[in-house]
């Protein structure tokens, strides 16, 4: 047993990597096979995932070295309290989407195209797990190419053709952006002759005076806040969280932005250093000031829009300001709000996303105006999305407000009282959103109500989105359990051991 | 479709010398330049040759859209099963060692390398060809 | 969108070519990229795999995850193709 | 000596570059980026990087340009710009 | 003076050229309306890195990575950005490949092929 | 079960009746009953609590570990006390009235109502009990979030828009107030009440500490203090049990109990003093009780009237803080039961007269006392107990605030109570001539219109019987715990 144990951290990879053949192969012999495959291969990584966090809690960071081979030489997959609480996360909203997938995904999938859908989607899945656990920077970018091949796809894999000119743009920047990181990469690899991302930190303080390191840092805090749809790098992200199938919305808003989130946070953190950002190239303030930027710009753009994904897609934006902000402050308190908010962030946005989707799904209604009593015949759907909305206005005590909790504490102990300020007014932006939807839902005119009566979303669907929603407000009371593995980790992020 | 006489009599020569390039192609990598890339595109343009040549129709008895993303997943499960059988045989991942010390067999590195290689080539193989073949319109012109 | 471009590319075209003063010169052996870890590689490859080629040796050997991780991109790249542009179910 | 040729591809692939995305014939631009690409492969080879090259002018020179051909000729083959 | 700026640009023309390059085609990505020029910038553009990688692997006086009779003692060339090239290659051919279907399928749709159209499309109810 | 769980089961009494009521929300009955059930539950276990508390006493727990700066943590003491004491009360009455009222009415999504208004009372109870500032701000924000579905129950464009005034303000305090509470634990590490403060003068730098005070009353905008009282008048669009909700039971009373909280809990009279935030307060104070008179004075919706009386009648307990004497603060603190006991009847009494006759405006009561005399007569009873007059509870805190400001030597608030009364009068006095000596020009207007249903009599009777009730014993309890109050804040001095 514990020969497997040891085993796993490459195991999360392989074994999904297989499970896409075999999803394709399942899928030759019956259409329908597909979907089970899919479901297992994800259940048996959220499961070791799990199991790593706890080897991880209780005996510390796991190195495990590819063929054997040592670094610099080889690659080394690396488990901290970090990345281990980033993989959970990511897998249960995985899971989560796929448990919902089984019968949302037919919404915008024809059927004759689930099996090649399925594969791509669990491909997507494993490229993230392997963005997370690997301790390799090249070998990061192999996994960034690979999730963003699958994401390009399966958000131009929608129904509606307008998703293929979202994917399309979304491939252009994306390409931008891997072009960018691979720079840097390369900066990173002339300045010290590693790629190894444990090394490069060790090595990287000799050279901080190089314009190469600085540009090295440059082009991979662009590349990635393309990547992350960071303001104003966000211009792909409304159109593809749009027009892409509900699915793939889901699954993209949870899962890929948070991991590419967290690799930018590594790389600013693991690879360059805390003190690299506030004193060799002093760039906290910049990114204090964009984070700003796009807190608020964010809110107001998703206050504007009518299409009820649109305005979570702005939505996102805005709250992404708020983990960039976490960065921008650069102390405990903040990061361990930032983290957090990556966990709240997912749970909330996956909540919305899949509201969104099964509205969609009942009644074919986009537009926010004509949700108007909606909650008459889907009361547990929009309760869900009221709780979640509720989390995503920063309502104690949700999960939403833990975390925004520490972003303002961390930012008035840094004496940054503006920017504490800034993160209050855009919480209250996010008020006005979301509120509007919930009012039309509720207090809506009721006539119109009866027009759709579409009854309540299939069981399948219903069951992640209440998961998802109870999280809110129990990952809320119950915010210590999160935070006892997010403190070691931003320590661990911040230098200390 | 006279003039494509030439090129089909050129093609049916010089398919199958393409295809054994490919093969040393791959095989060489452990020695020299070339590998499981390269064969495998080359392997690839052999199929994409018959295509221009023949059409889709007249290849249709000899490569088919169905099979080829079977044979790409065979090439990956090649690579990782190869991964897998070092963790049966209690090594880390891709760890080549592991099989070496456990069969008692010296020097089978070079070996595994080459089946390693043999297997990207067959995805880069399969899946260029199924690019192609996808991207090839009904009547399997890719030329204007 | 032009002049937006422009801006954007003289943007990149100023950090690339302010990076490029630092880094050592071309064709340097001594710079730090063709020292460490490549040296390695090129003293521990015959010893340790036993092949010429320290190309493959690393590709396949050393850094071999990368090159699964490669494969499946163009496993991923094959498969997405199909799921655009394909019709019907053949797959 | 060798600096020359060198530095005379080097050239010789900007104007490739550039020739490839001012021509208005998709067709043509497309045969100008395979030049550009095996002019690349001659350089890589020259700089020793032997499979590197090889593998340019497989897949950049010939998948690619493939690739191209087959997508120009299901679309269209003008350009506006 | 002259002597220097002489040396510098001997001692750095490659990455010069790499750069010159990579901007055309970032250029092209980002400014070309029509979307099978935006690919074709891609591509100049993913090579000029590859260039540049390949630059700053190569050793004066060194040879290709693959053993000389004498074995590693000899001078090479620096083999691991090669292997980071082969890859990124792959995924660039990958990448082109997805993205000609996707202008493909674009055009079927619409049938047009250049961004100003596209987002007249993308504007309709 | 022992003392500790207390605190807790009184806010999860409320709770499973929330989650009880949708449950069993086709049987009206049933619901009903559990919603009684509830509240009745709840004043047993406030009342269980209070002799504890009268010994000088306090009842502790520590639920869950939530943030730095606080856990969310219960803490039953004297002043939290008479905030639990008179909401539980006063929730059951107006569980009681509400029955009667949705019933009379045949309101929409009774249900939604009877749901919404379980959980307000839990947050308010949460809100009574809150051992630190952190719990108070979770309390105060599900507090806000809740009774927005009651205020905008109606549905119609009108109320939609005053909710979203509503919802402004409140929402917009709630930031302040969560601004509030993060300086102050990045300040003094704390965010625990304790009795005579814990922010100290070398805390921060005079002028911060004056900045968060300030921050503070925009957190409570809650009390609807002038100039951001807009929301209060704004949500008499709600059904009446609602306005008593907010009025007389939690929500505008949330906001005093929260400035008295702070000024007593977190700052201390003296550190009070030492800034001149005292002064700040008693501005605000004066301002608000004036102004709000005048308002009163000029609107001629019953409900709206009452809703400037609550703006003007609650600064009276701002004003007592501010005087920062003995006799304020313990006038202050009496004065928001008494109030409220008040205040619940004049509502009780204007949703009686709508359910019975449809009316809202004043100048259209005349003689509407003759066919609902106990409505009337009780509503008159609650206005002359409001202006201060005997034998209602109100005169003693009045006369406890008129002591204090001339105890504090502050004659011009003195002045300001005394012209305050006088204005009371002026407002409250039309009313109840109108309703009960007036005679309406054609008598036949008053055909039709019946005494309101027994369900809201009953709750009516009981508040006025109990104010009547407070004046004869005013000890009992809630002078008693003011006076426990106060030793804390003071260090042990009675007054």
């Amino acid at each position: 047993m514990n020969a497997v144990i040891a085993q796993l951290p490459v195991l999360i990879l392989v074994v999904p990597i297989v499970g896409a053949l075999l999803i394709l192969l399942a899928g030759k012999v019956n259409r329908n096979f597909s979907y089970p495959v899919t479901l297992a291969t994800i259940s048996f990584q959220f499961a070791a995932s799990l199991i790593l966090l706890s080897a991880v809690m209780t005996g510390g960071t796991i190195h495990y070295y590819l063929g054997g081979w040592p670094p610099p030489m080889g690659i080394e997959l690396v488990l901290d309290a970090f990345n281990s609480f980033v993989l959970v996360v990511i897998l249960a909203m995985a899971l989560l989407t796929a448990v919902w997938a089984r019968q949302g995904a037919a919404l915008d999938i024809p059927p004759e195209k689930t099996v090649p859908f399925f594969v791509v989607f669990q491909l997507l899945v494993t490229g993230l797990c392997g963005m997370t656990i690997t301790g390799d920077i090249f070998n990061l970018y192999v996994f960034v190419e690979i999730t963003s091949i699958a994401a390009y796809v399966l958000v131009a894999s929608g129904r509606g053709a307008r998703s293929l000119i979202a994917g399309f743009n979304y491939l252009v920047l994306g390409s931008i952006a891997a072009g960018f990181i691979v720079l840097g990469i390369g900066y990173l690899y002339v300045a010290t002759g590693t790629l190894n991302m444990g090394e490069l930190a060790a090595m990287l303080p000799a050279s901080y005076g190089l314009a190469t390191v600085h540009a090295a840092f440059l082009f991979l805090m662009i590349g990635f806040s393309i990547k992350v749809a960071f303001f104003p790098l966000h211009l792909w992200l409304p159109d593809a969280y749009t027009e892409s199938p509900a699915v793939v919305t889901i699954l993209i808003a949870t899962a890929t932005s948070k991991v590419t989130a967290y690799a930018m946070i590594r790389v600013i953190f693991s690879v360059f250093t805390p003190q690299y950002i506030t004193e060799s190239f002093p760039v906290t303030e910049v990114i204090l000031i964009i984070a700003a930027i796009a807190i608020i710009a964010g809110a107001v753009l998703a206050i504007a829009q009518d299409n009820l994904k649109r305005m979570l897609a702005y939505s996102s934006i805005s709250q992404m300001g708020y983990i960039m902000f976490a960065i921008g402050i650069a102390n405990q308190i903040a990061l361990e709000g930032g983290l957090l908010h990556i966990m709240a962030h997912a749970v909330m946005k996956g909540c919305l996303f899949m509201v969104a989707g099964m509205i969609i799904y009942r009644t074919g209604i986009t537009g926010i105006h004509q949700m108007s009593g909606l909650s008459r015949t889907m009361p547990l759907t929009c309760a869900a999305f009221a709780l979640a909305g509720a989390s995503m206005i920063g309502i104690p005590p949700t999960i939403g407000f833990m975390s925004k909790y520490y972003l303002v504490l961390g930012a008035v102990e840094a004496g940054q009282y503006l920017a504490a300020a800034v993160l209050l007014i855009g919480s209250l932006l996010a008020a006005v959103y979301i509120w509007r939807v919930i009012e039309i839902m509720y207090f809506g005119d009721h006539h119109e109500g009866a027009l759709h009566s579409g009854p309540e979303a299939p069981l399948s669907m219903l069951v992640p989105v209440l998961i998802l929603a109870a999280s809110c407000l129990l990952l809320g009371l119950f915010v210590d359990i999160p935070l006892e593995i997010i403190g070691p980790a931003v320590t661990l992020l911040l230098g200390g051991s | 479709m006279r003039e494509n006489v030439v090129i089909r009599t050129v093609s049916r020569l010089s398919i199958p010398f393409i295809q054994l390039f490919s093969l040393y192609v791959i095989v060489h990598g452990a020695s020299g330049a070339g590998g499981g890339f390269q064969g495998g595109v080359v392997f690839a343009a052999s199929f994409i040759l018959m295509l221009i040549a023949f059409g889709l129709s007249g290849i249709r008895g000899r490569i088919s859209e169905k099979g080829t993303m079977v044979l790409a997943a065979t090439g990956v499960f090649i690579y990782a099963g190869i991964g897998l059988l070092c963790i049966l045989f209690s090594g880390n991942y891709l760890a080549y060692a592991a099989i070496e010390s456990a069969l008692g067999i010296p020097h089978l590195h070079g070996l595994l390398i080459d089946l390693v290689e043999a297997g990207i080539g067959i995805t880069v193989m399969a899946v260029m060809t199924s690019i192609i073949l996808d991207f090839a319109d009904k009547e399997g012109n890719i030329r204007d | 969108m032009k002049k937006l471009a422009l801006i954007a590319v003289l943007f990149i075209g100023i950090i690339l070519f302010w990076a490029v003063e630092d880094m050592p010169a071309f064709g340097d052996p001594d710079a730090p990229a063709n020292q460490y870890v490549a040296q390695m590689y090129i003293e521990r490859t015959l010893p340790d795999i036993g092949i010429d080629n320290i190309v493959t040796a690393i590709l396949a050997s050393y850094r071999g995850f990368d090159t699964l991780g490669e494969t499946v991109v163009i496993f991923t790249a094959g498969i997405s193709v199909i799921l655009l542009l394909r019709r019907g179910e053949q797959l | 000596m060798i600096l020359v040729i060198d530095f005379a591809l080097l050239l010789f692939m900007i104007i490739c570059a550039l020739a490839a995305i001012t021509v208005k014939d998709l067709l043509h631009a497309t045969i100008i980026l395979a030049a550009y690409s095996l002019i690349m492969t001659v350089l890589w080879a020259e700089m020793n990087a032997v499979d590197v090259a090889f593998t340019e002018a497989t897949v950049g020179a010939g998948i690619t340009t493939v690739l191209f051909v087959a997508a120009i000729a299901r679309t269209r083959r003008r350009s506006g710009d | 003076m002259i002597e220097d700026l002489f040396a510098l640009f001997l001692s750095r023309y490659n990455y010069w050229m790499a750069i010159i390059l990579m901007l055309i085609g970032l250029y092209a990505l980002i400014a070309k309306q029509n979307l099978v020029k935006k690919i074709i910038g891609l591509n100049i553009f993913q090579t000029a890195i590859f260039l540049f990688y390949i630059s700053f692997a190569d050793v004066t006086g060194g040879t290709a990575p693959i053993y000389l009779p004498e074995g590693p003692g000899a001078l090479y060339v620096n083999p691991l950005p090669h292997v980071l090239m082969l890859t990124a290659i792959v995924v660039g051919v990958s990448i082109t490949a997805v993205a000609l279907s996707l202008v493909v399928r674009i055009y079927q749709e619409y049938k047009v092929m250049d961004e100003d159209e596209l987002l007249e499309v993308m504007r309709r109810p | 079960m022992t003392l500790d769980t207390l605190p807790l089961l009184a806010l999860l009494a409320p709770l499973t009746a929330a989650v009880l009521i949708p449950v069993v929300g086709r049987h009206e009955n049933l619901r009903e009953s559990v919603t009684l059930i509830a509240a009745g539950s709840m004043v047993l276990m406030v009342l269980a609590m209070l002799p504890e508390i009268l010994e000088g006493g306090r009842i502790s727990i520590t639920l869950l570990p939530l943030l730095p700066g606080g856990d969310l943590a219960l803490r039953a003491d004297a002043f939290g006390m008479i905030f639990a004491l008179t909401a539980s009360v006063l929730w059951l009455l107006n569980s009681v009235y509400s029955i009667g009222y949705m019933r009379a009415l045949r309101e929409h999504d009774q249900t939604r109502f009877f749901f919404c208004f379980a959980i307000a009372i839990t947050a308010a109870m949460g809100i009574a009990f809150s051992a630190n500032l952190v719990t108070l701000f979770v309390f105060y924000e599900i507090l806000t979030l809740i009774t927005y579905p009651l205020v905008v129950h109606v549905g119609t464009p009108e109320a939609m828009q005053a909710g979203r005034k509503y919802l402004a303000y409140l929402l917009g305090g709630g930031i302040c107030l969560l601004a509030a509470t993060v300086v102050t634990y990045t300040l003094t590490g704390t965010t625990e009440f304790i009795p005579g403060g814990f922010l100290a003068a070398g805390s921060g730098t005079a002028l911060s500490l004056q900045v968060l005070f300030i921050l503070f009353m925009a957190g409570f905008v809650k009390a609807a203090w002038m100039p951001f009282h807009a929301w209060l008048p704004a949500a008499m669009v709600a059904p009446t049990p609602v306005s008593a909700f907010l009025h007389a039971v939690a929500v505008v009373t949330a906001g005093v109990f929260g400035v008295v909280r702070v000024a007593g809990w977190v700052y201390g009279t003296d550190l009070m003093a030492a800034l001149g935030l005292g002064t700040v307060l008693a501005i605000i104070a004066s301002f608000t009780i004036i102004t709000a008179s005048l308002f009163a004075l000029a609107e001629d919706n019953l409900k709206r009237r009452l809703a400037y009386s609550t703006v003007s009648q609650l600064s009276y307990i701002l004003l007592g803080v501010s005087m920062l004497s003995t006799a304020g603060i313990t006038g202050a603190m009496v004065h928001i039961p008494f109030h409220a006991f008040l205040k619940i009847t004049l509502f009780f009494g204007a949703g009686a007269i709508i359910v019975g006759t449809g009316r809202e405006a004043i100048s259209d009561m005349r003689g509407i006392g003759q066919k609902m005399p106990v409505t009337a007569v009780m509503f008159a009873a609650a206005a002359a107990g409001i202006c201060g007059l005997p034998p209602f509870c109100a005169l003693f805190s009045k006369v406890f605030l008129s002591l204090g400001a001339v105890q504090a030597g502050e004659l011009i608030l003195l002045g300001v109570i005394i012209a305050s009364s006088v204005l009371n009068v002026a407002y409250f006095f039309p009313i109840i001539y109108t309703m009960l000596i007036a005679r309406p020009s054609d008598e036949r207007t008053l055909d039709g219109i019946r005494e309101a249903p027994l369900f809201m009599l009953i709750p009516i009777i009981l508040t006025v019987i109990a104010s009547i009730a407070f004046f004869f014993s005013p000890g009992m309890p809630f002078l008693d715990l003011s006076g426990i109050a106060l030793a804390e804040i003071n260090g042990g001095v009675l007054p």
